[in-house]
């Protein structure tokens, strides 16, 4: 308990930050890679045929592990929002900073293979189904977060808090979003029952590139978000000696430079 | 061979998606890398910058 | 007024020093009076030989230091070469930040990349308003230099300044404006 | 006291100001005329979309206002004043909400009807649009003062800040412009009613709090 | 040679500010999802009003733009840079209308697609959509050059820039959204497509020349 | 800083003056260090006796001179009539402009609505940036007199000026910031 609690101050301070996640950088690039090329020659040519949708069910290897992170980074955004905003943890701000882009890609690519399934299933690209309105306004709030950062480009400081107080009302307003969608497509379109409703995967031989899907794309997340909160805090510390230390191990050229 | 790829002529949808899947991240994956090397870059230089200025005094 | 020349323009807040200069620079049309420049009062000419820096100093926020020069140089259609470029604003103290965008820079480095336009382009007048304002000593002692060059070589320079002692020192004319009135010059 | 000094001098600066006032309602009429013009169409097929339309356009000729409610007083140091006066931000941020809703809430809310008559809405939810816009509008202003606090020093915020609150106003626009539909289909509106109720009461309670937050970071 | 420094300089510029180019593309977004939210409705009324919806957007979306094609360059002073250049005049807002047409026009006109399939638009709209777009963003372009010339010193000049170019750009509506119903109802657009052509050979005429004398009366 | 004390404030561009009134007056706060008074970091209380002039002048454009003050005082919470406010405004130099919009003044006289608050309000600690410039002579010698005035009944002034020999003159303290680093003061 005590390893893990100093462990967790020290991922709190930027330098130790910095080269503790140096060492994670590759080893999850390469789970990613890995793990994608098993989920997907899995999935695409060894599962079975869906009895119902035939080959066209093989979307759901990309598009349902990209929906789930959707969601599970918007959390992480949030949380960490919550930690930059409350705390001022300059960790949790590039963490949260690293984390939106990436939640935004996931976002996008929902939404691209959503509408790429639901032309052969449906017989159309996009329909205000509930699920696909919420997660459109999940976009949205993606692109405010990072358009509120990137409007303060000046002071990256003031830019985080602000950027982590959009995260904290976008988490605010997630459920409000969720329930007054369905609210609404209960209301006005009574019975339409959603395809996506009940997975209804029970086949081991479904879900295991599923599942391998799901966490290749978790390791490509931890991987990207790593990879940019490094940059963020190399950014914002520019100043700062262990920046210097870090890049160019100029260690030397400091102690000389103290005795000219 | 030419059957696995037709995926029950739902190809255009399946490899589509595949393909947005890819897209996006290699794209993710390159902008990252552009950022991350032309921040060092900065930095790099930046100290130079200041190293050549105090040798100079 | 001749070749080879400096009028320096003085007068208190809101004495009218901008809007001569602005009239001059062909920016504003003179109200009452006329610009006669070689006989013709055709504007083009004009524009083609002065170059005006006003407060507003011009420079692109995001664009580097040298595409706003090369900017500059292209759409005066004077052509130069990049390491002309990178000459010029390394004379101007910018030598380093060639490849900083000019948002980034601090003000004073701004006004002397604003400056730096006057040595890329081969214009004779120069018109400058308050070019002296958040210059530091070296900036300002650079200014100079570059002024008495620009003169040495046959130019013209008209500038306003409010307490440079220098400056007035080195001047060939004086223009003080006390009233906002007509004021001729030759 | 604090609260009404602040309140009056908005209203009065608005209006002497006028354009703050017609901007939103020219705005719309401007959009207006496009329907008709890119539809080509009679009146029924207007008719079919006047609630949404008619919601819509008091939403988006709202939230081309929004930008300046804290914005000018941020650029000619008014903002100061008021915060350097020990007033407590978020009664400052609740009465800069009233404001607004009193020189653009108010007069949107009025001149709804009038889009709908030229829309063809039908004649019987004339009442509910009014009462559902009442009690929208001052959700728009509230939200907008959050909005408007996160933007206060963003050159061109107005963009930005529709997006940032457009997920928080989708539940408003879905019970609003669902209330006025139902009449129309000669249903009862009271459920989306109650619904707008609640969405006013929550924003009433959290937005002056979360435009504080923001208005303190952006002064640090 | 001046023609092209200012627009790659333009260009160069709003692709350094990414959010001028993406900002009218999520404007469009945002209202699109507004109308299902406030029509609750199927894909039968979305079909109905897509062409029209979907060319209003384009239309409204480039509007909000068109403010700062001068403004950002007489506020930093870049405009006397190139006016004083010796640069004529009407070439010079003929550069602005080009690189805005570049960093606006043409996404807005690739995007419209998105648009037309979430708003449900028949598929064999699409050509004629494109086509339609692709003669009517440039007008959008010059137009707005004038517009831009005209408020250039005003603080909040954008909605009265609408108000002064919106009845030029009616009947650019008017063929534009024509064109596309024409297509969903199964005729040809060519008429509508001919006229639209008209209009953007005349704005190519006469709009750098209105916006050259704006911009000569503004600096005067 | 005791009752009665007036501290300048002086340093080149971009030392960190206005910085350093921002955060006495609260706006900002302390990167580092803290704000410490009457034994209590309670922000509320400073703020109750205290009132800060910045660059930004803070007057409502569209407003009269007496609407302005009104509005300060109101807010405030100082109960004050309105020929209080007249008289407030005679003496800032500004009798006949009590229904002038504060956009139609002068930019001194702009600076001199500004100051007037400062006599509405019965704050002890006046922080002030630059209060000097734009006013002319008069103004000056108006303001100076204020600021004795208001040190001789017990209040403080904290200001900032660049080149006012006078003010140096009265100051009990003189705060020289050459660089941006931290400067204490009891
Ligand atoms: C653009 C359109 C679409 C969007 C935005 C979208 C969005 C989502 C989201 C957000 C989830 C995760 C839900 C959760 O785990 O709570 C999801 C899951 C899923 N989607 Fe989609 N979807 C779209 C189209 C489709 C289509 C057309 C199909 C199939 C016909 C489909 C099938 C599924 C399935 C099977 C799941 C997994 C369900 C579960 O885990 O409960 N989706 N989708
Ligand atoms: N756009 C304008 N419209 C109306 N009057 C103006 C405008 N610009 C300047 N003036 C007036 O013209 C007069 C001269 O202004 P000008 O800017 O030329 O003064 P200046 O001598 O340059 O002052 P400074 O020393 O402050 O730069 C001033 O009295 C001012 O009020
Ligand atoms: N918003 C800001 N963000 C980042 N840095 C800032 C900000 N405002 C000021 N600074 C920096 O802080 C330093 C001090 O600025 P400050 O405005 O306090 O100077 P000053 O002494 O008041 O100068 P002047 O005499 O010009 O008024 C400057 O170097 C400036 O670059
Ligand atoms: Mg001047
Ligand atoms: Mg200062």
């Amino acid at each position: 308990m005590n390893r893990l609690l100093k462990f967790y101050h020290e991922l709190g301070s930027p330098p130790s930050f910095y080269r503790i996640t140096s060492h994670w950088l590759k080893p999850m690039l390469i789970l990613a890679i890995i793990f994608t090329l098993y989920g997907l020659i899995d999935g695409l040519f060894f599962a079975p045929e869906d009895y119902q949708q035939g080959d066209s069910y093989r979307i759901i290897f990309v598009h349902v592990p990209a929906a789930w992170m959707s969601m599970f980074i918007y959390a992480i955004v949030g949380i960490s929002g919550i930690m930059a905003f409350v705390w001022r943890m300059k960790v949790a701000e590039a963490v949260m900073m690293a984390s939106v882009p990436i939640g935004a890609i996931f976002t996008t690519i929902t939404l691209l293979t959503g509408m790429l399934w639901g032309k052969p299933m449906w017989g159309t690209y996009w329909d205000w189904d509930a699920r696909m309105t919420s997660e459109l306004i999940l976009l949205f709030l993606y692109i405010g977060v990072m358009g509120i950062y990137s409007a303060y480009d000046e002071d990256p400081r003031k830019a985080a808090r602000l950027a982590a107080l959009v995260a904290i009302i976008g988490l605010i307003n997630l459920p409000i979003i969720r329930y007054s969608v369905y609210w609404w497509t209960s209301i006005h379109q009574g019975s339409s029952v959603s395809l996506m409703g009940e997975s209804g995967i029970k086949d081991w031989a479904m879900l295991r590139p599923l599942l391998v899907m799901a966490l290749a794309t978790k390791f490509y997340y931890i991987h990207s978000m790593l990879c940019r909160a490094q940059s963020h805090l190399l950014k914002t510390e520019q100043d700062k000696n262990w920046v210097k230390l870090a890049l160019t191990g100029e260690r030397k050229d400091k102690t000389q430079g103290g005795n000219l | 061979m030419i059957e696995i790829f037709d995926m029950g002529k739902y190809d255009f949808y399946v490899w589509g998606s595949i393909g947005v899947f890819f897209f996006a991240l290699l794209a993710d994956y390159i902008s990252v890398k552009a950022k991350s090397n032309h921040i060092k870059r900065l930095i790099k230089t930046k100290s130079r910058k200041t190293r050549n200025r105090s040798n100079q005094r | 007024m001749d070749a080879g020349q400096l009028a320096v323009i003085a007068g208190p807040n809101g004495s009218g020093k901008t809007t001569l200069l602005q009239a001059l620079s062909g920016l504003s049309l003179l109200a009452s009076g006329s610009r006669i420049y070689q006989g013709s009062s055709e504007l083009s000419l004009w524009l083609k030989e002065s170059h005006y820096l006003g407060h507003k100093l011009g420079n692109k926020g995001n664009l580097s230091c040298f595409e706003n020069l090369q900017f500059v140089a292209q759409v005066n259609e004077t052509s130069v070469t990049s390491s002309a470029i990178s000459a010029v604003l390394e004379k101007a103290g910018l030598a380093g930040y060639e490849y900083q965008h000019a948002n980034d820079l601090s003000a004073g480095q701004k006004k002397r990349l604003a400056l730096s336009r006057l040595l890329l382009l081969n214009k004779i007048y120069w018109l400058l308003d308050e070019p002296f304002v958040n210059l530091d000593y070296a900036g300002c002692d650079w200014l100079y230099e570059i002024i008495e060059k620009h003169i040495s070589q046959g130019g013209s320079v008209i500038l306003t300044a409010h307490d440079q002692k220098k400056i007035h020192e080195l001047a060939h004319h004086h223009i003080t404006l006390e009233f906002p009135e007509e004021v001729h010059e030759s | 006291m604090r609260f009404g000094a602040l309140v009056k001098r908005d209203v009065l600066v608005s209006w002497r100001k006028k354009s703050n006032i017609y901007q939103p309602l020219v705005f719309q009429l401007l959009i207006v005329t496009m329907f008709p013009l890119g539809l080509g169409a009679g009146a029924q097929t207007l008719a079919k979309i006047a609630p949404a339309v008619v919601w819509i356009l008091a939403l988006l000729s709202t939230l081309i206002t929004l930008e300046n409610i804290f914005k000018d007083d941020y650029e000619d140091g008014s903002l100061d004043v008021y915060v350097l006066s020990g007033m407590s931000l978020p009664l400052a941020a609740f009465s800069k909400a009233t404001a607004h809703w009193l020189t653009t809430g108010i007069p949107v809310m009025l001149f709804a009807p009038v889009i709908g008559v030229l829309m063809h809405l039908p004649e019987q939810s004339y009442g509910v649009l009014l009462l559902s816009l009442l009690l929208a509008t001052p959700i728009f202003s509230l939200l907008g003062t959050v909005g408007s606090a996160l933007i206060v020093n963003i050159k061109n915020g107005g963009m930005l800040l529709s997006v940032l609150i457009m997920p928080l106003l989708s539940p408003v626009l879905i019970f609003g412009a669902g209330a006025v539909l139902e009449t129309t289909l000669g249903n009862s509106a009271l459920g989306h009613l109650l619904l707008l109720l609640g969405c006013a009461v929550l924003a009433l309670t959290l937005a002056p709090l979360a435009a504080a937050a923001a208005i303190k970071v952006n002064l640090e």
